[in-house]
């Protein structure tokens, strides 16, 4: 194979033709045509819900499609299982993470295809640690791969995902968003490895929600609404607004809502202070203060400790020096139970493990924490819960077939925004964030945004956490820095993205 | 082996492992030996084996390990005894079986087994049956029941086999049911319940392994509406105390005992064993054939 | 941008650099280390009480008795690590010692062919367990329980009486003894059983498959999604356990020279305790194979405490196996906190 | 199992079909039914002594204690633990109850009557605390920590008793589990008021949606603020609580209590009756109604063993067979494979 963006038309290796997939009443999928080019990297893009994950599903075997063809090289397939679609050289990194979290970081890169003794055939572990080095190296990565996966938080276990699907010498690579959870500089990394890939005339199929990065990669989109395709695009073709519109079916606003100007006159109350908050091996001793009506930003690489920080000021994890005060008085937080109790509010990082509860419904999970507010006594009505699911359900635009659908069906988008959905309906005092909009597509991220200011404006701190820069200036009154799980410092608001940077680095 | 006794001479220390505690019968049986085991001021390693063969071999390993001088154990079935009994040998330790026997190639492997016999016991509670129960003459068949103890248990094994052997002398007494009632009273009464709805009042007999089993089987002959002991004739093995009171309110027509209180006789056979004196390959235990009429009379004495 | 991220990034890395140096002590085999030091100190307490707890034959006696339970947790450690269960264990071992103790003595069948006739048969059953699981999405629970049902009921079946066994070969290997030096003694039963566990340790820790059952036990989904083989490995799971079962049942055929359908009554219990003990967790994904013999060993040793103490009535020696077992778990699980916060892992 | 769950456009037969008590209760008529044509008196009623007398009635009656003890095992199990102490903590009650009621043939009780009941309920209640001290403080896996109260807590109930069996001699005590009301067994009645006080709890207050969520993602429910641990503990108390309340019927029901036999391999017979039922051992979804399906099923099982006279060495074959028989039939994918209708499944089934 050649090298290089090929000219369209040329070698076809992954085609699907007017692939459709019904869920129980819902059409997932309507006649959607894909076709991936060798040397080339492909973007899907869409809305939540708009049918991306299921598409790569059904290419991977995972799901059978209920009509349409598949073509590898010309040749139909039919995958039954992702087995069969790995040894067919489709390798995938699907949207959840899907590594087992009780394997080593090396087991979980090489699970299946295992480097075996020649005398024995046993597993020949000194190679796979060997190569998992060097895999890992490959994307920059510098973590123990003899330690156990789900000791590493989501961005790691992502960049590992990535790894693996790159360790298989394949002709097709999917990776659906796998840059949710990265920080720039892992998204660089991988950019890297992508492009390297591409040279080799391996076909790469994309999803993200980020636009630049559709730009900085791919060579094709298509963009699928509703579970139709609505076209296939030349990336340098397609202009950004072009681009935003094929995807949400209507103009777009692309000016970010602003950050309101600071209402100095309101005054502001003060609503937590922390005070040399830690705990060993997580947290340096922290102060921090929120004010109501206030959106702090927290800002910091991978692993600066910006979760630390929020789970420590949420009671989730136990503090080991410091004090807490909340609307003045001193408490000692026992466990999140405590912090809801006090008006706090924590919208985990990690949505699968501590988000979601999947078999739930989506109302029954959108009313979870306000009922562990209220107590179990003061069971809120069905009614009262069917409005406060239906209100979150618009406001957000959740993407479901009805409110009592299981939340474990919706798309990887809707059910952050369920979680987020959560912990919007305590109304708290004050409402942490740890990197809410991961996986939220930009229409609904303004929208998220909108709402957040919108309740800083009625009184409610806020703590944000995001690891998108722009994102984080957008909406934040001040900005704290996290480096190496201490607190560099503070910035107000207009700064810009350069002081930023440089309390980062630590310059 | 063996530790001083305060008068200066060797302390005996016997080893012994007890099947379990599952019945009253099996509390009165250990009662007795550690009673009759204090009173002879022999020193004795008690280990109960929870109803498992596999903790009494390891029971019987710890003995020999401990180096006991006699080993007194009460199988909890017949086979298996073989690897065991022959290590003790090796170690020189006598062993005495109590109340049930084992299956064994070499004879030479114990000394003695004091105990009863299921086998018989059936046996007379059949014979009980054809020669002195008010159904022994009359031209009608006789519809037995039978509430078997636990299935492939040694005395549900023999006192079925035995029952039979003599019933069979007689065509006129038919088992119509037999069902295991686990030696309990809840599953006896369970099953008497099934059994007289699907027999309706076509019984003429209850024949139960055990006395616990025919308790619970007369509450549920109560709760049908019959009288247990007219209309049903009722008889079980053991006699232990609740089958006494049952007699007395004639509700039990007659119990085969089976006498746990080989304590005493265990206490013997260890001195015979330690003097050298030889010892029959088995003692047998009294034990009688109580009816409701000898009850009253009994029952004062009875210490289980 | 990137130029200043860099530098940011290296700056703040320091501490990522660490993970790379290999630590003295690996924090994953902290539960395993916990439970071998309570083992240890639970047996020097026995030594101190008791006179001749600590001679070495007693020690052995530990492997002798509990070599079929050892094999049977072996498999069952595999069952478990696979987050499912195998009730049938103790029901397979009793019909085993029935079928091979009515083969040779009623059937006059050779000893070897009896027990390769018992060995397949076991994996298969097994595998048939493993098949419905798999296949009709079963709860391992209800399929095994009724498992144990059929095997308990097809051993009673073939003989309502225990049979005692004399052939001259079987008795031969039932007398065996391997002396291992200072007039101390193992039987052939334990020997199989140390392989046994050395082979469970290659098998789950060297293999595919060991590793794919770690994977299945950790996350089904994710194990389907990263191609591994499910299907056949839980099937296979369950066939190993049933081997497992059935080897054991061959163990107990020789430990007591008899068959019978009562033995091993409530085995499957004992067996998934020790496996837990020996600290694998019920939800599966995680634990080891070496965890299991210490398991087995401490649940002997329990026993063998109380034997030695030799006072206890019934009740009270129920009663103190489960003060023995608390103290036990309780510790176990003392220790393994306050190292883990020392160590500062989460 | 997407389409099992879709509540909208479906036709009736076709929604009580994907019902999932649907499967567990046609398995108990069709046991019924199958007994009923084998054996015609099987299902018939009459009155007799002022209250219904038949094999139903029987059924009722000693199906009552198990379906107790499975509504709490259910609890347990839907939030991801394991009791397997329930037979022990059923000892320990129904002795503690039969200990201080005995007394001599006719010599009344030896303390009044509630009070007995009630020390018996509350040291059960104990027993469940303890064991969910040990499962939620201690963080011991929830089988090891109850399989150290079925140890021991055999041993206790026998050291109460003196290992003997203590036959209880006091009439009013045998009104739990042999008496009468409107003409149907009392112990139907506690069974009632148990499921009307867990229907209350989990429709009509948060509990229900707590348990369901801890079962589902334990981690997620703690970050939303359940208080997962408190919950987890009174599951415990409540299951061994109900049981406490399985001791005193069965203590009842045959004038005595038997510290060593009462209740053996209860907790085998509960789990399955909640795995029959359609509860996840896995946490995450489960049934109340189709663990009392479970236990009725369970209950004909063994009554159908009694009356359809098979010889007790097969006891046990028959009873295997009947669970495959019921587990088979309520396995989605047999019916789907042997109806050969459904689409040709992915070999790797279907995401979650
Ligand atoms: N197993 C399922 N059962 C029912 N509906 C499903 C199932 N899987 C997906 N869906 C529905 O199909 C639609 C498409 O989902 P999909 O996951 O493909 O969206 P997506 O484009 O990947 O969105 P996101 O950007 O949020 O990841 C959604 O409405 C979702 O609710
Ligand atoms: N890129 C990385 N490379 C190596 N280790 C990492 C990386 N990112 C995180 N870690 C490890 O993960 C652990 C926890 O990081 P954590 O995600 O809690 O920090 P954080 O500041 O909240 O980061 P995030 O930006 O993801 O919120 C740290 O101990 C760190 O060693
Ligand atoms: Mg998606
Ligand atoms: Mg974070």
């Amino acid at each position: 194979m050649n090298a290089g963006p090929s000219p369209p038309g040329s070698s076809h290796v992954l085609q699907a033709r007017g692939i459709g997939k019904r869920f129980a009443g819902i059409a997932a999928l309507e006649g959607v045509d894909l076709c991936l080019r060798a040397g080339e990297v492909h973007a899907l893009m869409g809305q939540n819900g708009a049918g991306k994950s299921t598409l790569i599903k059904v290419l991977t075997g995972v799901l059978a499609a209920d009509s349409g063809t598949l073509e590898l090289q010309g040749q139909p397939i039919a995958p039954a299982s992702p087995v069969q679609a790995q040894r067919l050289g489709i390798s995938t990194v699907y949207q959840e993470v899907n590594l087992c979290p009780n394997l080593s970081v090396a087991e979980n890169l090489f699970a299946g295809r295992f480097p075996r003794q020649r005398w024995s055939g046993l597993i020949d572990w000194r190679s796979v640690r060997r190569q998992s080095r060097e895999l890992l190296e490959e994307l920059n990565l510098r973590i123990d791969p003899d330690r156990l996966l789900g000791e590493y938080p989501v961005a790691v276990q992502q960049m590992v995902a990535i790894a693996r699907a790159l360790g298989v010498s394949a002709r097709v690579l999917i990776l659906d968003e796998p840059t949710s959870s990265l920080d720039e500089h892992e998204v660089e990394e991988l950019f890297a490895v992508i492009r390297r890939l591409r040279e080799r005339g391996m076909a790469i199929l994309f999803v993200t929600h980020f636009l630049d990065q559709v730009y900085a990669v791919s060579d094709r989109i298509t963009v699928l609404r509703n579970g139709r395709c609505v076209g296939e695009y030349a990336a340098a073709d397609l202009p950004h607004a072009a681009l935003i519109a094929a995807m949400v079916g209507r103009e777009m606003a692309a000016a970010p809502a602003a950050r309101p100007a600071a209402e100095a006159d309101v005054p502001r109350q003060m609503v937590l202070q922390a005070q040399g908050l830690g705990r060993r091996g997580q947290l340096a001793p922290t102060d921090l203060e929120l004010r109501g009506g206030e959106v702090l930003g927290l800002g910091g690489l991978l692993g600066s400790g910006r979760t630390e920080l929020a789970r420590l000021l949420f009671g989730l994890d136990r503090a080991e020096t410091g004090t807490l005060r909340i609307g003045g008085q001193a408490v000692r937080l026992h466990g999140p139970a405590d912090a809801v109790a006090h008006g706090l509010a924590l919208c985990p990082e990690e949505r699968k493990t501590e988000g979601i509860v999947a078999e739930l419904s989506v109302r029954e999970n959108i009313v979870l924490a306000l009922q562990a507010r209220r107590g179990w006594r003061r069971f809120l009505s069905r009614a009262a819960q069917n409005d406060i699911a239906r209100r979150f359900v618009d406001a957000l635009g959740i993407k479901t077939a009805s409110i009592e659908t299981p939340v474990a069906l919706l798309s990887g988008g809707n059910q952050q925004k369920v979680v987020l959905a959560r912990w919007l309906a305590t109304e708290p005092k004050l409402l942490m964030l740890d990197e809410p909009t991961r996986g939220i597509d930009i229409a609904a991220k303004q929208e998220i945004m909108n709402e957040i200011l919108r309740l800083a404006r009625t009184g409610m701190a806020v703590l944000f956490v995001s690891a998108e820069m722009e994102e984080l200036l957008r909406v934040s009154d001040r900005i704290a820095v996290m480096r190496d799980r201490r607190k560099a410092g503070e910035l107000p608001g207009g700064c810009g993205e350069d002081a930023v940077f440089e309390l980062i680095a630590g310059q | 082996s063996g530790e001083k006794n305060p008068a200066g001479g060797e302390r005996i220390v016997l080893g012994f492992s007890q099947v379990g505690a599952e019945s009253e019968w099996r509390t009165a049986n250990t009662e007795s030996i550690k009673s009759a085991v204090q009173e002879a001021g022999i020193q004795l390693r008690f280990s109960d084996a929870q109803q498992k063969q596999e903790n009494q071999i390891k029971a019987l390993r710890s003995f020999i390990a401990q180096r006991v001088d006699v080993i007194a154990f009460s199988p909890v079935v017949e086979s298996g005894w073989e690897t065991v009994l022959r290590e003790a040998k090796a170690a020189n330790i006598p062993v005495i079986l109590t109340d049930r026997a084992v299956k064994v190639s070499d004879d030479s492997l114990y000394v003695t087994l004091i105990g009863s016999d299921f086998v018989e016991e059936g046996r007379k509670a059949a014979r009980w049956l054809l020669e002195q129960s008010p159904l022994k003459d009359g031209t009608e068949p006789v519809r037995i029941v039978e509430l078997q103890g636990t299935v492939g248990s040694a005395p549900a094994n023999d006192r079925m086999k035995g029952f039979k052997e003599v019933i069979a002398a007689n065509p006129r007494f038919q088992v119509v049911r037999s069902q295991s009632g686990d030696f309990t009273r809840a599953k006896g009464k369970e099953v008497m319940e099934a059994f007289l709805k699907a027999e309706g009042s076509s019984i003429d007999v209850l024949f139960a392994h055990n006395d616990d089993m025919a308790i619970g089987a007369i509450q549920a002959i109560e709760e049908a509406g019959l009288k247990p002991g007219q209309d049903i004739v009722i008889v079980s093995i053991d006699a232990v105390r609740g089958a006494f009171e049952a007699m007395m309110a004639g509700k039990l027509n007659v119990t085969v005992e089976c006498n746990p209180l080989l304590g005493p006789q265990l206490v013997d056979a260890i001195h015979a064993v330690r003097e050298g004196r030889p010892l029959p390959k088995r003692i047998v235990v009294e034990e009688s054939v109580f009816t409701r009429e000898q009850a009253a009379e009994v029952f004062p004495t009875r210490r289980y | 941008m990137n130029a200043r991220n860099e530098s940011a990034r290296t700056a703040a890395s320091g501490r990522q650099q660490e993970p790379m140096q290999r630590r003295r002590f690996d924090p994953k085999y902290l539960p395993l280390t916990v439970t071998v030091a309570l083992f240890v100190a639970m047996a020097a307490t026995g030594g101190v009480l008791y006179e001749g707890f600590l001679s070495p034959q007693v020690m052995l006696n530990l492997l002798i008795d509990n070599a079929f339970l050892c094999i049977v947790a072996v498999g069952m450690t595999f069952v478990i690590l696979s987050g499912g269960i195998d009730l049938s264990v103790g029901a397979v071992i009793a019909f085993t010692t029935v079928l091979l103790a009515a083969l040779v003595q009623r059937q006059g069948w050779h000893p070897l062919a009896a027990i390769a006739l018992a060995l397949s048969l076991g994996t298969v059953y097994g595998a048939a367990m493993g098949l419905l699981i798999q296949r009709f999405r079963l709860q391992p629970f209800v399929v095994t329980l009724a498992g144990m049902f059929l095997a308990r009921g097809a051993a009673t079946l073939i003989s309502v009486d225990s049979i005692s066994i004399d052939h001259p070969l079987m008795t031969a290997v039932a007398y065996l003894r391997i002396p291992v030096g200072g007039g101390y003694s193992l039987s052939l039963s334990a020997l199989i059983a140390l392989l046994a566990v050395a082979a469970g340790i290659v098998l789950a820790h060297a293999t595919r498959f060991g590793r794919t059952v770690y994977a299945i036990g950790g996350s089904e989904s994710s194990a389907l999604l990263m191609g591994l083989p499910v299907a056949a490995t839980r099937i296979a799971v369950y066939a190993l356990s049933g081997f497992c079962s059935a080897l054991a049942g061959v163990v107990v055929t020789f430990y007591m020279l008899s068959g019978y359908g009562l033995h091993a009554l409530g085995l499957e219990l004992d067996a998934i305790a020790v496996v837990v003990i020996g600290g694998t967790l019920l939800s599966g994904g995680r634990g080891y194979v070496a965890g299991t013999l210490v398991g087995v060993l401490v649940l002997g040793l329990i026993q063998t405490l109380i034997a030695f103490e030799g006072t206890l009535s019934s009740w009270w020696t129920r009663i103190a196996i489960g003060v023995l077992l608390l103290l036990f778990c309780l510790l176990q699980r003392v220790f393994e906190r306050t190292r883990r916060l020392t160590l500062g892992v989460a | 199992m997407a389409v099992e769950r879709d509540p909208g456009r479906t036709s009736w037969p076709r929604r009580a079909l994907a019902h999932p008590l649907f499967w567990p209760a046609l398995t108990l008529l069709l046991l019924l039914l199958g007994n009923g044509a084998l054996n015609p008196g099987f299902l018939a009623l009459q009155w007799r002594e002022g209250h219904l007398y038949g094999n139903l009635i029987d059924i009722g009656n000693r199906a009552a204690p198990l379906i107790l003890v499975s509504l709490g095992m259910t609890l347990v199990i839907a939030a991801r633990g394991l009791d397997i102490s329930v037979g022990a903590v059923l000892a320990i009650s129904a002795t503690v109850a039969a200990w201080m009621i005995a007394g001599g043939e006719g010599a009344g009780s030896r303390l009044p009557m509630p009070l007995a009941v009630a020390a018996a309920l509350a040291v059960a209640a104990l027993c469940g605390l303890w064991n969910g001290l040990l499962v939620v403080r201690a963080g011991m896996q929830p089988i090891v920590a109850t399989l150290i109260l079925m140890v021991a807590g055999r041993g206790i109930a026998q050291l109460i008793s003196g290992g003997q069996i203590l036959t209880i001699y006091y009439p009013p005590y045998f009104y739990f589990g042999n008496g009468y009301l409107l003409g149907l067994p009392f112990s139907l009645f506690v069974v009632a008021a148990v499921c009307g006080l867990l229907y209350v709890a989990l429709n009509r207050t948060a509990l229900g949606l707590f348990v369901r969520a801890i079962g589902g993602n334990p981690l997620a429910a703690h970050v939303a603020g359940v208080p997962a641990r408190a919950i987890t503990i009174g599951l415990y108390v409540f299951c061994a609580f109900s049981a406490g309340l399985a001791g005193i019927l069965v203590s009842s029901n045959v004038r005595s209590a038997d510290a060593n036999n009462a209740g053996q391999l209860l907790e085998l017979d509960a789990i399955l009756a909640v795995t029959l039922g359609g509860t996840l051992l896995t946490g995450g979804r489960f049934s109340l109604a189709g663990s009392v399906l479970g236990a009725l099923i369970i209950q004909t099982l063994t009554t159908t063993i009694y009356s359809i006279g098979v010889p007790p060495q097969i006891n046990l074959m028959v009873k295997a067979a009947l669970v495959f028989v019921v587990m088979l039939l309520q396995s989605a994918d047999f019916r789907a494979s042997m109806r050969g209708l459904l689409r040709r499944r992915p070999a790797g089934g279907e995401m979650r």
